[in-house]
């Protein structure tokens, strides 16, 4: 059983803390939002995202060393020819299963392949987010055409 | 020992005052989730009620089961790595320590100690992040949305921060075999501390405005109590083990990757309100530890070691020889660990991962019985579990 | 007919309907929720009749109080079954007799009394007079009932209190 | 529209109407005349008021939570509610298989119907009421009751679980809220010696000492934890948090209101927000004066005494800032569980508000 003093310093208790919290809500009614209204103000994005990919079409000799790192396999490559006059005719990412890893990244030869800072890609479709970078007549770029500074420290390159 | 309609009842196990026995209502059967608000994830749970009286509770899991270990033993090591970020989402960086010191241990890889300290300030990182979103989702379960918010706003900017040095913002990929991915960029360390300094600022905050409210302490304080006996009989590890009264933090017992370096506490429940291994000391225990993250963070960076941040043995094609290990290492959510067993192979030849939630959620069976159905989502937020690492 | 008539008949008409309702419904719970209709039908007789407290007083009682609490009840039971209207009648021929039985004593002492349908019906607050009536002249009948009721109470809580083991 | 005499609009009519047909008892005219004022106050004043408050909410809600709230439909989000009611009303009305179809249709229409007839009682300015009842607060306080069935049967006819339980707890909590919500309500009703809302409002007409939150000062004892026990439990009435029980979203999905969709969802989230004006307003008329400014203009030979918009701005401005409490309180607190509101309104609130009916009752003997 409550004593009297406890029931009152319970009801005490209950109006008090509900003062505090008023008094940390209310004030941020005045404070300006933190939100971002995001399609209006892109939030900044830095360059070490691993966001989509953005692939340089004419470096690529078609090694296939992407597609053999992926873990889960969404690299499909297609080249007519060899070597030096390979070119290519299909280079598709499935983002329906990329994991963003940014692995296919480093064992690149002729640093073609890279992720940018793009987030955002949108489709009614699963085949509107499996994307052929090797298609000329459509092209699809993920950033300015910049080559964004990737630098990996660690078993790149090696 | 007390009996409601038929189930037995362990001391400590009923919270609320229950429908004395002669009036006999029937029972009913919910089931709870896979789409609830507040099963976190797709748990389900199977209800049986006698109204608003939990009778009993059988959590069904499997629902995200898609084979995490065997997919690992059939990659390389290299591939294997992000794929345990999938394992718990909330604490990625943390899942790919659990999978890397055992390997390592195995391999008898001698990491750097500039990627040691990275490791350090990364996993101390997520744990704060991790530990804002337990208890913010907490108080949302309770009823409270604002503070959410709050510690969601302080959650993001932490992962910002994550963000600019591993890449990713909830799956990191950082940690790699014999070191991690990237190094320090300029001026990383003076906006991880001004972080810190804003997390630290923003505490007294969620305590007055949540933690110490009087509506939440008479909602979690001596609700659905987890004993020390309990929680060691199942094998439950993490803050509510810690909350429960055991100090045992694998950050402090056995270090690894340089734990032993800083000087931090381990804190352990009871705290200033409620009983040992209530709900309200398990969403108190987060709080604190964040706390104690953040000193970690702040000591790991102003004696970042210069050197190297990878093994220059360990390389992309590197096979780990033959050996097998155990380490286990402390998660925002408890012990992960991992088996391992090479055979020299390309593969691993046997990896199994114990991950902490799927022991934890294994206590919601017997601790639920006899509480209401408001306190069983307090139980459920705050023992905090992520399905993604239970069903792996 | 005046125009208050014809309202009274229409209240009338409610509460008959929802009443019928209420005892034919095969579903229990649907008898409860008729039973609305019924008080809300005589709630507007006593409105009518230039009652407004006793109107208010009905919803208040019957509606807000007594009506929730056997809605209560119905989902408190296990009698799902029931509830669903999946029960059967027995003995409907007693039942028949003993509500004619009522019925038929219950009009005997309608004929005998003199109602007046409308016609009297004031705008007047009712609510001073039977304030003044129940604390002055039915003071100890008022009296009585209370200590009754508490009566009632005690017993009912006296009779869910706990075993002690 | 000339208002500056005191008599109710629907007493007026009801003269008009009275003159223009002929011999008829008047109270029939009354009822005509209360009807007619009930539809116009739906229109012109509920309704938007109701859709105002609800935009309210969600842009002080983000407000306080450092988020923007809405603004994107109109200025500033000004059309949000709007948009979203006609997004209710173009939306499938799905009932689900097994549901009680009748008793689901219906639920709805009580539940608005009981909402929206609240306001009939509410003096919002000198001579501006729509049906000035001598049991106005009685009246209120049933309607409250038939809300409630309303919720019970949305609750029970879902074929849910969880909307069972929902309403379950809306009647524990009812039958424990009604209470002290209706005993705190009497200390006003001793302290005007009249039931009749517009009666109790007019009884605090001049300055601030004479609202009876204040009375003479010393009333004050006993109208402060009256008023706090009254505001509490309205909360509790209006299902706001900490009270919002019977649609708690973390526990029970949505409470009584699960299985509805399209018009019909609109129909329990419009009145909430109904239930919540209406509530501040009788809170307003019992303890805050009605429209009396605090100043004493509105008084007995003041500048603007039974001067109808003057009393307007004034009951509007209380009751908007009662609301207001209401939604800050709703985005602070967290949700009680639901023995606990029965320990609060059992063990709290009502032995409050007894003592502060027996105090009042002895304060106006002597």
């Amino acid at each position: 059983m409550l004593s009297f003093r406890q029931w009152a310093g319970n009801v005490w208790n209950g109006l008090k803390t509900t003062f505090t919290g008023l008094s940390i809500t209310v004030p941020y009614i005045f404070r300006k939002p933190y939100t971002l209204q995001y399609p209006e103000e892109v939030p900044e994005i830095p360059t070490t995202e691993r966001g989509l990919h953005n692939f340089e079409v004419d470096l690529c000799i078609a090694c296939d060393q992407c597609a053999k790192i992926c873990p889960v396999d969404c690299i499909a490559i297609e080249a007519e020819g060899k070597g030096k006059f390979a070119r290519m005719t299909k280079f598709e990412i499935d983002y329906t299963k990329c994991l963003f890893c940014a692995l296919c990244c480093e064992p690149c030869p002729t640093e073609c392949i890279h992720m940018g800072p793009t987030f955002d890609l949108v489709g009614y479709t699963r085949e509107e987010v499996i994307i052929n970078y090797a298609d000329r007549e459509n092209p699809r770029t993920f950033s300015d055409g910049e080559k964004l500074p990737y630098e990996i420290v660690s078993f790149a390159r090696k | 020992m007390e009996t409601i309609q038929g189930v037995k009842l362990n001391e400590g196990e009923r919270a609320a005052p229950v429908l004395p026995r002669d009036i006999q209502s029937d029972e009913l059967v919910f089931n709870m989730g896979p789409q609830h608000p507040s099963t976190h994830g797709v748990l389900r749970l199977m209800l049986r009620t006698d109204g608003e009286v939990v009778l009993e509770a059988q959590p069904l899991i499997g629902n995200l089961h898609r084979c995490c270990e065997k997919i690992l033993e059939n990659l390389t090591y290299v591939q294997g790595l992000p794929y345990v970020d999938r394992m718990d989402y909330l604490g990625a960086i943390n899942m790919e320590m659990g999978l890397v010191l055992p390997v390592e241990k195995a391999a008898g890889v001698e990491v750097p100690k500039r990627a040691q300290y990275l490791r350090v300030v990364m996993c101390e990182l997520n744990r704060v992040i991790s530990h804002l979103f337990a208890a913010g989702q907490f108080g949302l379960d309770m009823g409270a949305f604002t503070p959410f918010l709050y510690m969601f706003r302080e959650r993001e900017e932490g992962i910002n921060v994550l963000n600019e040095i591993t890449g990713g913002r909830l799956l990191y990929h950082y940690i790699r075999y014999g070191g991690v991915t990237r190094d320090v960029p300029k001026g990383w360390i003076e906006r991880c501390l001004k972080w810190c300094d804003r997390v630290d600022e923003h505490m007294d905050e969620y305590n007055s405005l949540l933690t110490y409210n009087h509506i939440f302490l008479n909602r979690t304080c001596g609700v659905a109590v987890l004993d020390k006996e309990t929680c060691l009989d199942y094998g439950v590890t993490g803050p509510i083990l810690r909350a429960a009264g055991v100090p045992r933090d694998l950050r402090k017992d056995m270090p690894y990757s340089c734990y032993e370096d800083f000087d931090f506490d381990v804190p352990v429940g009871p705290f200033e309100k409620g009983v040992a291994g209530d709900s309200w000391n398990r969403h108190r225990q987060r709080l604190r530890e964040a706390e104690e993250s953040i000193k970690i963070i702040r000591q790991a960076l102003k004696n970042l070691p210069e050197g190297e941040t990878q093994h220059p043995k360990v390389t992309r094609a590197w096979k780990a020889p033959a050996g097998e290990a155990y380490v286990a290492s402390e998660a925002p959510r408890g012990e992960i660990s991992a088996y391992f067993v090479s055979d020299g192979g390309k593969f691993p030849y046997r990896m199994r991962m114990r991950g902490p939630s799927f022991y934890n959620i294994a206590v919601l069976e017997t601790c639920s019985r006899g509480l209401l159905i408001g306190d069983l989502i307090a139980l459920m937020g705050s023992v905090d579990i992520t399905l993604g690492e239970v069903d792996r | 007919m005046g125009i208050d008539a014809i309202v009274w008949w229409l209240f009338a008409a409610v509460s008959v309907v929802g009443s019928l309702f209420a005892v034919l419904s095969p579903s229990i719970v649907r008898a409860v929720f008729s039973l609305l209709l019924a008080f809300g039908g005589v709630a507007g007789i006593y409105a009518v009749a230039g009652a407004d407290f006793l109107a208010i007083l009905q919803i208040v009682v019957y509606v807000g109080g007594v009506l929730v609490l056997i809605a209560f009840g119905i989902l408190l039971t296990g009698r799902t079954a029931q509830a669903l209207g999946e029960h059967e009648v027995k003995n409907r021929p007693l039942g028949i007799l003993i509500a004619a039985g009522i019925f038929i004593g219950l009009l005997g002492a309608l004929m005998k009394s003199s109602f007046k349908i409308g016609g009297n019906a004031t705008n007047e607050p009712t609510t001073e007079a039977i304030g003044k009536l129940l604390l002055g002249d039915y003071i100890v009948a008022f009296e009585f009932a209370s200590v009754f009721l508490l009566m009632a109470l005690i017993g009912a809580a006296y009779l869910v209190r706990r075993e002690e083991a | 529209m000339i208002l500056a005499e005191v008599v109710p609009l629907s007493a007026k009519l009801a003269v008009l109407m009275a003159d223009f047909v002929g011999a008829s008892p008047i109270w029939i005219f009354h009822a005509i005349g209360s009807l007619i004022v009930a539809v116009g106050v739906l229109a012109l004043v509920v309704t938007p008021v109701g859709l105002g408050g609800v935009y309210l909410e969600r842009k002080l809600a983000g407000r306080m939570q450092n988020r923007s709230g809405p603004n994107r439909v109109g200025p500033y989000g000004l059309l949000q509610t709007l948009a979203d009611g006609v997004k209710l009303l173009a939306k499938e009305d799905i009932a689900q298989e097994g549901a009680d179809l009748p008793l689901f249709r219906m639920a709805p229409y009580i539940v608005f119907l009981a909402a929206f007839a609240g306001f009939v009682v509410l003096p919002f300015a000198p001579g501006v009421i729509a049906a000035d009842l001598d049991v106005g607060i009685f009246y209120f306080l049933a309607l409250i009751g038939l809300e409630t069935i309303g919720i019970v049967m949305a609750g029970w006819s879902s074929n849910n679980k969880w909307s069972l339980l929902g309403s379950m707890r809306e009647v524990a909590q009812v039958v424990s809220y009604e209470l002290p919500l209706g005993i705190s309500a009497m200390v006003p009703v001793i302290a005007a010696g009249t039931m009749s809302v517009y009666g109790i409002t007019e009884a605090q007409s001049g300055h601030i000492f004479n609202w009876f939150l204040l009375k003479d000062g010393y009333w004050a004892i006993v109208m402060i934890p009256s008023f706090l026990v009254f505001y509490v439990s309205s909360l509790a009435a209006a299902k706001r948090a900490p009270f919002d029980l019977p649609e708690a979203e973390s526990e029970l999905v949505a409470g009584f209101h699960t299985e509805y969709s399209g018009m019909r969802f609109g129909m329990f989230f419009l009145p909430e927000y109904a239930v919540m004006l209406s509530l501040s307003g009788i809170t307003t008329a019992l303890f805050l004066g009605g429209w009396h400014d605090p100043f004493g203009m509105s008084g007995e030979g003041g500048t603007f005494h039974n001067v109808w918009w003057w009393g307007l701005i004034w009951f509007f401005l209380k009751a908007t800032i009662l609301f207001l409490s209401q939604i800050l309180l709703r985005w602070t607190l967290p949700r009680l569980r639901v023995d606990q509101v029965m320990y609060l309104c059992y063990k709290v609130l009502l032995p409050i508000s007894m003592v502060c009916l027996v105090v009042a009752a002895a304060m106006r003997l002597i």
